[in-house]
């Protein structure tokens, strides 16, 4: 009994995750759903594994697509070397080729980029960026130029005659391929080298005098940030089968630093949760609006300056009230916080759409408005002020409510 | 040849010179508060377009006016309520919130004025040849650019030498922490540099804008060259911005002018390839081809042999 | 039980297509079901283009002339076979290869069976490779691409794909009509190719230079440069490199801000040659050359603007314009192509895509200036008449971005001279 | 012979001369306290030690080997630990993993990423005893940067002697602390180092001739005077160069 409930603690949280990745599909089953379920995929494992730069080790890095690309287009070229029979092996290891590779450019670039961290180590890995983003236009054999270079994966030997054309396939294995992939990069967490990362990105000076070079342990993070960087980069290639200039230049770069970073830095489950977001941003709020990079981008900054841990650490935020019992204490005054501030939050939105829009009738929540009638805009603006006013007025009570909450009892500072 | 070397260095001035306001601003700022800006070129572009919003009612010197104000406005707004309120969660916090705001720029810029590029044009008082050297003339609206960029740099170099604010600056450049120490007002400092700055900024894009064409990508084709200016240069060195303005604009003309490339340095060598080879991209670069990519070359160059930059004092 | 939720939704209009094909999303996202196709179901063809980030302005238009299109000749008019409403589901690709997949698979599954797609040849060869595959894997769900501008040749080359088909000349053929006009022009010796460093940069270059040395063995080719797109600040210095190599013409398949860029920086230094090229019209370029391109810059396109030839094309544009004070009608060939799919499925009564593919092989249609079109069996190549026409205000019935200034047609070359040799071997389907 | 032992070591930064020729020699097992006004250069020194500066000139023999002009962790490795006058921790770090990050090296896991640390029984029952010796066992999972004051500095010291160095040098252990704070501190101290080299910086007399048996006085980087405390008390240069002074202050 005592056993089982250790085994639960133990292993119940990857259980659960490994049964919702397999059971995704049993939920929505249709292509967009499943070619979303493969991004996900691959955005977890890339974004996991740049916190493993900048939540774990403190570095800041604004070329992380280059490892996720080469990893990729190395992907590729291994289809096209299945394809054409100069090797032979299941397409199911090329994600495995992938992180290879990634790891020999992270080998490579981290010798030199990682002797410092901060403002440094940032500005070489946006230079690095920048360079591998030209030559890769310049370079065709191996980039292909701006077209890119596309393969097949339904070569090669099959997988229990699985030959993996259809795209459900290739979900399973994306998703056996990121547990795994999950389950190293927390257990690289757990070793020496993950642990004294994280002293490096607190105190490298420290860190030196208990007998370890804060170089060399960036340079291991580095690495291993490199190789999984790298897996996804190959599980990009299997999935849509080309890859191109675009998925290692800078604006790859950025779009995974907004992960981790809205997801939450240093936590280990914030990753998953930006690269879910995002995902579902580009495919769903696209469909919506086209101004959806602009809320994107709206979002990123709030969170920057409200939530610098990200949603994670807007959940952990909770934990000391929670061990305190106290968390039920929480819950009204975040409703009366929190009903203006959507309210406010829908105002400001259906005011920018209603800016925006260059048709007669804009539709949105259901109701249609027309933009050029004058009350429409003084109802909003009433109404979006209204709520802006509650939320000065409720905030307070909410920070009271929250030192009450956190405040501990009995001694302590 | 000649005319390609004397016009080659013009045009190198140019560039220099514009980078340079754009550059300088961004070091102010660093010197100061220890913040790379990432949004920097950002100001510069919604100088562009707040100048045209302007010119197309009160003309060109309105915008050239009024426009950098604007900009230093919300410079010093983003200052008083993003960047203080991100500053305690440190240097990388920071960086990552211009970084967000430099997107965030650019798609409040689209969402405002559209993404077509806008017909921001110069004054026809300066629509005519300064001078035309072997057939190509030199537009008086270049002279023009060039004139405003010197007048900017004795201004700032005037202000930081002589005025009390300015002394206060150069003792911050040289000991960030002792200003602090010093018993003034250091938010307000930092607000005003931060707006200053921009401004600066401002002024680049107003009077870039109608030769670099305004439109929404104008910031990110600028925006990290300037960095690489200010890390070349020594982060927090004025001096060193300014030479390295220069230089990345001089060699990225000369880079351009010039018609070598990977074979005639082979033939020094006196190597050949087949052009089958695997490599044969490589042996047919040309200079003028990679031009534009030269200054990340040296950012990374400089970073691995001198992290401290060409006459930088500190690393962080 | 949904399923009138389904129906009732179809009735909604054009600009609420955006709202539409999110619900169906929803639907098909949390339920896995599309649309069954009743009688009256409308004929859901998907536009993936940019429609967000620095190249949405292209796409919106396109888009804008597409939705127009179809309501103009035929929803108003009770649709087709018999009823059937056209509905345009607009799909933002960003221009990006990556994004052009999952939209793709998006349109899939919302099962949308004709996509029309044009911008960048990058995202054109993908999706076609994409679209080859998926109708491989997935029989009776095949796809059909409708390549509006797409114009690397090598899509109706090497790549040719039976479910491809192109309603634009491809560079090679511009660039033959290019060179003609040129060659036409005795004052014409010295001649400066410059472009991006991309494929479709490359192509101009070379072709350009292959075809002057056929046509007018004494014209030199004093300069051929490529730069990185989008990476050049200022080009001055090329111009400088142009003005010392004595040019006395220019060719460039620049498009977009290095378009307008290179042609400013020509133009400011007073180089006074003609600029022949492709892409330096409309969405704000047209208006920002303005004063200074007039007459100095050509380009190769098809169907003729200023004076437009027919009394119905110009009611179209008229009628346009009436609706969308904003923009202009850049790219005929995306009505036409509209024009010519549908012509295929009133013609086989069926929304099949093969059937489509079938009808529209060898197809010949006159369109709204009255000229006849032949789109080419054995590589889906469209044909039809090519024109040369100049930036000026003189003359000019129909402007660019509300400026005054347009494009008058100045040099024409009937279809049959248009027609190439292909070297496509297409493999084709069999049922 | 001498654990640690500085031969004419000199520093100076620029044309500033911190450092004028120090030697010293620290016996196996001793307690030795620096003393010396502020600005005599104490700090400067220990950075020289422990690494963190290199010297201008001399050299500095830690257990016979020369070590100056190492960097800090090839030191720490041969044995020698130090603290810091300000507060140096690992703040977003648990005070259970400050202490056992400390001991990974010493414990030969160097660099690994195959060990998991959570199946180390050994390493994690000797943080855990590092932990209850300087009394935050109860705080083991608190973020560090969290404890109070006098817990951070006790924390500082249980990093600094977690990976059992011989030669440990303290920077000013209870600067800061109030006096009842100070007393459990250098008990502490006491206990922590028994058996061990212990060198230390300190500005109140009475815990440097409590702890100490033998003292060094450092004035304007040289060593005027190095002896057993009493003596020390009894030295006429010291008085006036320094003790003379404190005793006001005491």
């Amino acid at each position: 009994m005592v056993i089982l409930q250790t085994l639960v603690k133990k292993f119940g949280i990857w259980v659960a995750y490994l049964a919702v990745l397999l059971l995704l599909p049993q939920l929505f089953d249709s292509i967009l759903a499943i070619s979303i379920y493969n991004q996900m995929a691959i955005a977890i494992v890339f974004a996991l594994s740049y916190n493993m730069l900048l939540g774990q080790g403190g570095m800041l890095s604004f070329g992380h697509a280059v490892y996720f690309g080469m990893g990729g287009f190395l992907g590729v070229h291994t289809l096209l070397m299945i394809e054409n029979e100069s090797v032979y092996f299941s397409v199911m290891w090329v994600p495995f080729i992938g992180g290879l590779f990634g790891l020999l450019c992270a080998l490579f670039i981290g010798s030199f980029s990682t002797r410092k961290a901060g403002t440094v180590f940032a500005m070489i890995s946006l230079g690095i960026g920048e360079l591998i983003a030209a030559s890769s236009l310049i370079f065709v054999d191996f980039f292909g130029g701006e077209a890119g270079i596309s393969g097949d994966r339904t070569f090669g030997p099959t997988f229990f005659g699985v030959d993996f054309a259809q795209n459900i396939q290739i979900y399973y294995l994306a998703a056996i391929w990121t547990f795994i992939a999950t389950i190293f990069m927390y257990l690289f967490t757990q070793t020496p080298a993950g642990r004294m990362a994280n002293a490096v990105r607190d105190n490298p000076i420290r860190a030196e005098f208990i007998g370890y070079s804060a170089r060399r342990v960036r340079f291991i993070s580095f690495c291993a940030a490199g190789l999984f960087a790298g897996v996804a980069g190959g599980l990009f290639a299997l999935n849509y089968e080309f890859i191109t200039e675009e998925n290692l230049n800078a604006a790859t770069s950025g779009r995974v630093l907004l992960m981790a970073y809205i997801g939450g830095l240093g936590y280990f489950i914030g990753p998953i949760i930006g690269a879910v977001l995002l995902t579902l941003m580009n495919t769903l709020l696209s469909t919506y609006t086209d101004l959806w990079l602009l809320y994107l981008g709206i979002l990123f900054l709030l969170t920057v300056m409200f939530l610098p841990r990200g949603f994670a650490g807007f959940i952990m935020m909770h934990q000391v009230a929670w061990l305190r019992g106290r968390l039920t204490s929480l819950i009204k005054p975040y409703l009366i916080t929190g009903l203006p501030a959507l309210v406010f939050l829908l105002g400001v939105v259906t005011l920018i759409e209603l800016i925006h829009t260059e048709d007669e009738t804009l539709s949105i929540w259901g109701l249609s408005l027309t933009p050029a009638s004058v009350p429409t805009w003084i109802v909003l603006i009433a109404i979006t002020g209204a709520a802006f006013y509650g939320i000065r007025r409720s905030l307070p009570q909410l920070r009271e409510a929250w030192h009450a909450a956190n405040k501990p009892d009995g001694e302590g500072n | 040849m000649l005319d390609v070397l004397i016009f080659a260095t013009l045009n190198g001035l140019v560039t220099g010179l514009l980078l340079f306001m754009l550059a300088s601003g961004l070091t102010l700022i660093f010197s100061m508060m220890g913040v790379l800006n990432f949004a920097h070129a950002s100001f510069y572009m919604l100088g562009a377009y707040f100048a045209y919003s302007l010119s197309l009612y009160f003309g060109f010197w309105t915008g050239l006016i009024f426009a950098p104000l604007i900009v230093g406005v919300l410079g010093a707004l983003v200052e008083r309520y993003g960047l203080r309120r991100v500053h305690q969660a440190g240097h990388v916090a920071e960086l990552v919130f211009t970084f967000g705001l430099a997107f965030l720029i650019e798609e409040a810029v689209q969402f405002f004025w559209g993404r077509d590029t806008k017909s921001y044009q110069s004054p026809d008082v300066l629509n005519f040849a300064l001078f035309t050297l072997f057939g190509q003339e030199f537009s008086a609206y270049r002279g023009f650019m060039i004139a405003i960029s010197v007048g900017i740099f004795i201004g700032l170099y005037y202000v930081l030498t002589r005025s009390r604010v300015g002394i206060i600056i150069q003792a911050a450049i040289t000991h960030p922490n002792t200003v602090a120490n010093l018993g003034h007002n250091v938010p307000l400092i930092f607000m005003g540099v931060f707006g200053v700055g921009t401004a600066l900024a401002g002024v680049a894009g107003v009077i870039a804008g109608p030769v670099l064409t305004t439109f929404p990508g104008m910031a990110t084709v600028l925006g990290s060259i300037v960095f690489v200016i200010v890390v070349i240069g020594g982060l927090g060195s004025l001096a060193g911005a300014f030479i390295a303005s220069l230089l990345i604009g001089l060699l990225q003309s000369f880079a351009i002018a010039s018609d070598v490339g990977m074979e005639d340095l082979l033939d020094l060598f006196g190597i050949s390839f087949p052009y089958d080879h695997a490599l044969a991209d490589l042996w047919g670069l040309t200079l003028p081809q990679v031009a534009p990519i030269l200054p990340f070359l040296l950012l990374v160059l400089v970073l691995i042999f001198r992290p401290t930059g060409l006459m930088g004092k500190r690393e962080e | 039980m949904t399923v009138p939720n389904i129906t009732r939704m179809h009735e909604t209009n054009m600009t609420s297509t955006r709202r539409f094909s999110l619900h169906t999303f929803l639907l098909v996202a949390l339920f896995g079901l599309s649309g069954v196709a009743a009688a009256q179901d409308p004929i859901k063809i998907a536009f993936i283009d940019p429609l967000s980030g620095s190249f949405a302005s292209i796409g919106n238009s396109g888009l804008k002339q597409l939705q127009f299109a179809a309501e103009y000749f035929y929803n108003s008019k009770g649709g087709v076979l018999g009823g059937r409403k056209l509905e345009i589901v607009p799909l933002d690709n960003k221009q990006s290869p990556t994004d052009t997949q999952i939209q793709f698979r998006r349109a899939v599954s919302e099962d949308i069976r004709i996509i029309f797609q044009g911008n960048s040849s990058a995202v054109a060869n993908t999706l076609n490779a994409t679209i080859s595959r998926h109708n491989r894997r997935n029989p009776g769900q095949e796809v059909l691409q409708i390549n509006y501008s797409a114009v690397d040749p090598i899509l109706t080359e090497e790549e040719c794909s039976f479910w491809h088909f192109r309603f634009d000349a491809h560079a090679i053929m511009k660039l033959n009509t290019l060179t003609d006009y040129i060659a036409m022009n005795p004052d014409i010796k010295k001649v400066y190719v410059i472009g991006q460093d991309y494929s479709f940069g490359h192509v101009v270059a070379d072709n350009s230079v292959r075809l002057l040395k056929e046509k007018r063995p004494d014209i030199e080719i004093v300069g051929t440069e490529f730069h990185p797109i989008g990476q050049v600040k200022d080009f001055t210095p090329y111009v400088t490199k142009i003005v010392s190599s004595g040019a006395d013409a220019v060719i460039t398949g620049n498009y977009g801000a290095d378009m307008v860029s290179l042609a400013k920086s020509i133009i400011d230094s007073g180089l006074n040659v003609p600029i022949y090229t492709f892409y330096a019209v409309y969405d704000g370029i047209t208006a920002t050359l303005g004063e200074g391109g007039k007459d100095r810059i050509f380009l190769v396109h098809n169907e003729t603007s200023n004076p437009i030839p027919t009394e119905e094309r110009k009611q179209f544009l008229r009628a346009f314009k009436a609706e969308n004070p904003n923009f202009d009608v850049t790219q005929p060939r995306i009505i036409n192509a509209l024009q010519m799919v549908v012509a295929a499925i009133e013609k086989t009564k069926s929304t099949d895509p093969y059937d489509i593919a079938l009808a529209l092989e060898d197809m010949r249609f006159t369109n709204l200036s009255g000229e006849e079109m032949w789109m080419r069996g054995t590589d889906h190549q469209i044909f039809q008449s090519l024109h040369i026409s100049m930036h000026t205000d003189e003359g000019i019935e129909f402007d660019a971005d509300n400026s005054g200034y347009g494009l008058r047609t100045i040099f024409n070359v009937p279809a049959e001279e248009t027609v190439v040799p292909t070297s496509c071997k297409m493999d084709r389907p069999r049922r | 012979m001498a654990i640690l032992s500085l031969k004419d070591v000199h520093k100076s930064f620029g044309i500033t001369h911190i450092i004028r020729g120090v030697s010293l020699d620290i016996e196996q097992g001793e307690k030795h306290a620096i003393i010396g006004p502020n600005g005599a250069g104490k700090s400067t020194l220990y950075h020289l030690i422990s690494g963190l500066y290199s010297v201008t000139s001399g050299t500095i023999e830690l257990k016979g080997e020369e070590i100056q002009n190492k960097p800090p962790y090839e030191i720490s490795r041969r044995g020698l630990a130090r603290s810091f006058q300000v507060t140096n921790i690992f703040p977003r770090m648990s005070v259970f993993e400050n202490v056992r990050c400390a001991l990974l090296w010493s414990r030969g896991f160097r660099y690994s990423f195959w060990h998991l640390l959570g199946r180390q029984g050994e390493l994690n029952d000797c943080a855990m005893e590092v932990l209850s010796q300087i009394g935050l066992l109860e705080k083991a999972s608190f973020p560090a940067g969290e404890l109070a004051y006098a817990q951070q500095r006790a924390l500082e010291l249980g990093i600094t002697i977690a990976s059992g160095a011989e030669v440990i040098l303290l920077d000013e252990p209870v600067a800061g602390m109030s006096h009842s704070e100070a007393e459990n501190a250098v008990q502490l101290i006491r206990q922590i180092t028994e058996g061990k080299t212990l060198v230390m910086v300190e500005h109140d007399m009475n815990i440097v001739f409590d702890v100490a048996d033998r003292i060094s006085v450092l004035v304007y980087g040289e060593v005027i005077a190095s002896d057993k405390p009493a003596a020390i008390r009894g030295n006429q240069r010291v008085q006036e160069a320094y003790l003379g002074e404190v005793a006001t202050h005491a």
